[in-house]
């Protein structure tokens, strides 16, 4: 069996690569709050009613604030969430964390980073500079190590956090599942290899030529992707540089409480208006 | 365009005034005052800095201002993307000159919280949680921070939780500016509208206020950058500050 | 003071970059092998008589041999040296270890990876995956430490490794020091990290209009590097892709023994030849 | 064409055989042989694999075969580079399924020395070190090697100097293969011009060769990706690798 990806079908719908992940599983999701997050992909848990999912992110908002309404998520690993963009706290979220619905890992956001690199590395724990009299230390019940070689300060070691999934939102695909991202890739790198198994929603698809005239844009190769989704406008109602920015008057109705909102919101959603071209 | 602070032109301005020449400063997520000081003080000043960004910009010349702090659009006209790895990493060696960072409660050592109000396993309320802060504050060799609310449960002798340790350089509030002095908070300087006595009052925390005098009045060249950024006043509006 | 180089006067000689590095300075170099080296500033390091250099490359070859035939290297940390393409080892290194005119800190390539990511990271030692039962660990000294959340293997940590300089040759810059590799960037993006200042040798200067059209392919930022000289050709007699291949004839005639064929390869090479527009 | 193995042919085709489908297979500095095996696999099978390489290339389509084993055209057409860190970590996190690995010295369990003849601090001959080795021959789920001079030199009981521990999963010389088993390398066929009694007298470590027989003989589909990857012999010359 390989250790990588090398079908050469991967292109499959949304619903069938949200399928894909199971309940309890732990997701990792790019992007950060409204920017390129894999929203089709949450929306599609969503629907699909998952349970007890793990979400992994250093900056979630509009996503976890979703799958938090919609109690698909009950542990998370974060850095930092908020709706952001005049939107302040992220409501559900901070609800399912008061309540204990959400159990929560908080970290800072190079802590998390740090264990996507012990992950990846192939290491057990990933020293991270900083931290010392933080609180989160006593929360998470970090060690320090010594210098073994007696040159450089004790330093704290955060433990290996290896997503199952990492689910990346990206500007174009080809059709073994390169991928390409414009702009920062916030902490999509980092997911991709660290995580057992990369699923990507992409703006579409493009021919293969394009990704071999400049193979240094690539963020990941087809053999660490199981499986693509082409799905345009896929990010909304967040930005997806530069196709699109974000949908303020879209987030705003999100907010708004009750059920009917939200399922309001699921069906204005781009992926439910569009015929997959499949 | 009147020569006097309003609460916001003071927050933005007064950010501004921490960045210094040449260095690497950078802004964050949910930092739109930290955001739109950056940009000013490229317009403001005859100096100039390295500007990098949550949205991996570097210097970059964006089309128009985003609500959001870390908008892609503050990476236009960039000439490389610095992404969040490469700023954290950056930082955690020692050369982050300035970083602007969030906090919802600062003590008097200039140390953040913002995790949660009250106790942090049944917290009353959740809030974000301190995204750089824990390894930024400590490892950039100048952090500061801005607050809209001055009041004693916002700057405290005892923070709910200590989300980030290492004592801010500098803390910005509509009535006041804090720099650090010997490992604490001192009084630099208060907006010429309040007075020693309102900082003391809303302030939670003793704090060494020698020297201290009201803050200069902004200069023509600040004003008229901000100004720049925000000509029709969407931003001051949506910041929603009072000085009381 | 700037943690970072901000000036706009960066553009300098390659003597004048050569320069910059004192003696005893430790000096990481880009490239692998034959390909992409920065080669006219190695070669400008021996006109200038350097003395006591360290050399830190995961897989250096044509450079490590001519500093040591000159005498300018005396240290070096390395993963593996050869001249490779059919000429085998290098002889000029080869002696000088063997003499002990070169003190030598062997290497894997990832532990010297690691010790470059400790620096580029800001702490004191780096896990690394790998390494048991190789005798590295003895002639190095290196450590194992146990995971300490008792979830993981244990595990060698690297000390931290900060080369003085990373010098690197690109494909291009632009005014302000801007750097663009075109194909595999080999260990140039951590070895930029790591060090204390970055210097570049590059092929051309374009307009920063060209790296602003795609900001995804800069590999170092302007605001590390302290200063860069534009040589044509410069990581002759290696290859710079797309740009030139490896002059094999001119490797052969660098290997024939004696101080009138080094001097003759020096006279040969293009910094030696050009006029530098500046 | 010919439809018997000449001692280049042997190592070549013989490392390539080791390749399965759709597994990631690295090919590595200084590493020609390993180098054509992979590119002649492409050809020669019916099945794909994930084919990486030091060039940063990813089942790249090289316009023409380089002498390096390194050079950029191994990246030609790749649709991503990937880079040195990535193909490292990758094998750190246990996801390369072969590697293929140089070894001046290999002992009984097929670990490699590639750093000296001698003692370490004072060697008789300085090799150019084991480059990947270290790291990568532990964590790998198989690594091979190759070796164009098959003798008690280059086969010993007990390196000089152990670069490498972790056993490699396969050795190529232009006489013998040997393949894993229970922890040793064992003999698992013998060039048909060759005999289990030579393998046995250059070797200097003792091998199991239960079940060893000699090598099957090139399918036409391997000679002819072979010949199409060296037309005119050129990298054959090169190699200079003969039976004894």
């Amino acid at each position: 069996m390989s250790s990588g990806f090398s079908n050469l079908d991967k292109q499959v719908s949304i619903a069938e690569l949200a399928a894909l992940i199971p309940d309890g599983a732990s997701v990792a999701l790019g992007g950060s709050f409204l920017h390129r997050g894999p929203f089709a992909l949450v929306r599609e848990l969503v629907r699909q009613k998952k349970a007890n999912i793990e979400i992994i992110k250093q900056s979630p908002g509009y996503d976890i604030d979703l799958l938090c309404r919609a109690g698909v998520a009950t542990r998370a690993r974060t850095g930092i969430v908020a709706m952001e963009g005049n939107f302040g706290l992220a409501p559900y979220y901070r609800k399912a964390v008061e309540t204990g619905a959400l159990r929560l890992e908080e970290h800072a956001c190079a802590t998390l980073t740090a264990g996507l690199r012990a992950a990846a590395f192939g290491t057990p724990f990933q020293p991270c500079a900083g931290i010392d009299g933080s609180h989160l230390v006593d929360i998470n019940g970090w060690k320090k190590l010594d210098d073994p070689y007696g040159k450089g300060e004790a330093v704290w070691v955060i433990p290996a956090i290896q997503p199952d999934f990492a689910v990346i939102h990206a500007n174009e695909v080809d059709s073994r599942g390169n991928v390409r991202v414009l702009g920062t890739s916030h902490w999509d790198r980092i997911m991709s290899r660290a995580a057992k198994r990369v699923l990507i929603v992409a703006e579409r698809v493009v021919d293969s030529e394009i990704f071999e005239q400049q193979p240094e844009v690539t963020l990941i190769p087809y053999f660490l992707v199981q499986a693509y989704a082409v799905v345009p406008q896929g990010a909304w109602p967040g930005s997806c540089w530069p196709e699109y920015e974000i949908d303020y008057a879209a987030v705003e109705k999100y907010l708004e409480p009750g059920p009917e909102a939200l399922q309001a919101h699921l069906d204005a959603a781009p992926e439910a208006l569009q015929e997959y071209a499949q | 365009m009147s020569a006097d602070w309003t609460p916001f032109s003071y927050i933005v301005t007064n950010l501004a005034r921490f960045i210094r020449p040449d260095e690497i400063t950078f802004s964050g997520v949910n930092s739109t005052m930290p955001m739109l000081a950056c940009l000013m003080a490229k317009k403001a000043y005859e100096w100039d800095f390295v500007y990098i960004n949550v949205a991996g910009g570097v210097d970059p010349r964006p089309s128009k201002i985003p609500i959001s702090s870390s908008d892609p659009v503050l990476a236009e006209h960039t000439a490389s993307i610095f992404d969040n790895e490469d700023f954290y990493d950056l930082c955690c060696r020692g050369r982050m000159d300035l970083t602007f960072l969030g906090a919802a409660q600062i003590d008097g050592e200039g140390n953040a919280n913002n995790s949660c109000i009250g106790n942090w396993h049944q917290p009353k309320v959740r809030l974000p949680g301190g995204g750089g802060g824990a390894v930024m504050l400590p490892t950039a060799k100048r952090a500061c921070t801005w607050r809209t609310e001055h009041s004693t449960r916002t700057f405290v002798e005892q923070l709910d939780f200590r989300t980030s340790w290492g004592g801010f350089h500098g803390v910005v509030t509509p009535i006041a500016i804090f720099v650090k002095k010997n490992d604490r908070l001192a009084l630099q300087s208060w907006h010429p509208e309040s007075s020693l006595d309102e900082v003391k009052a809303r302030t939670g925390f003793h704090f060494d206020h020698e020297g201290a005098e009201p803050t200069a009045l902004p200069l023509p060249s600040e004003i008229k950058a901000l100004a720049a950024l925000d000509p029709d006043g969407a931003f001051e509006r949506d910041a929603a500050v009072s000085l009381r």
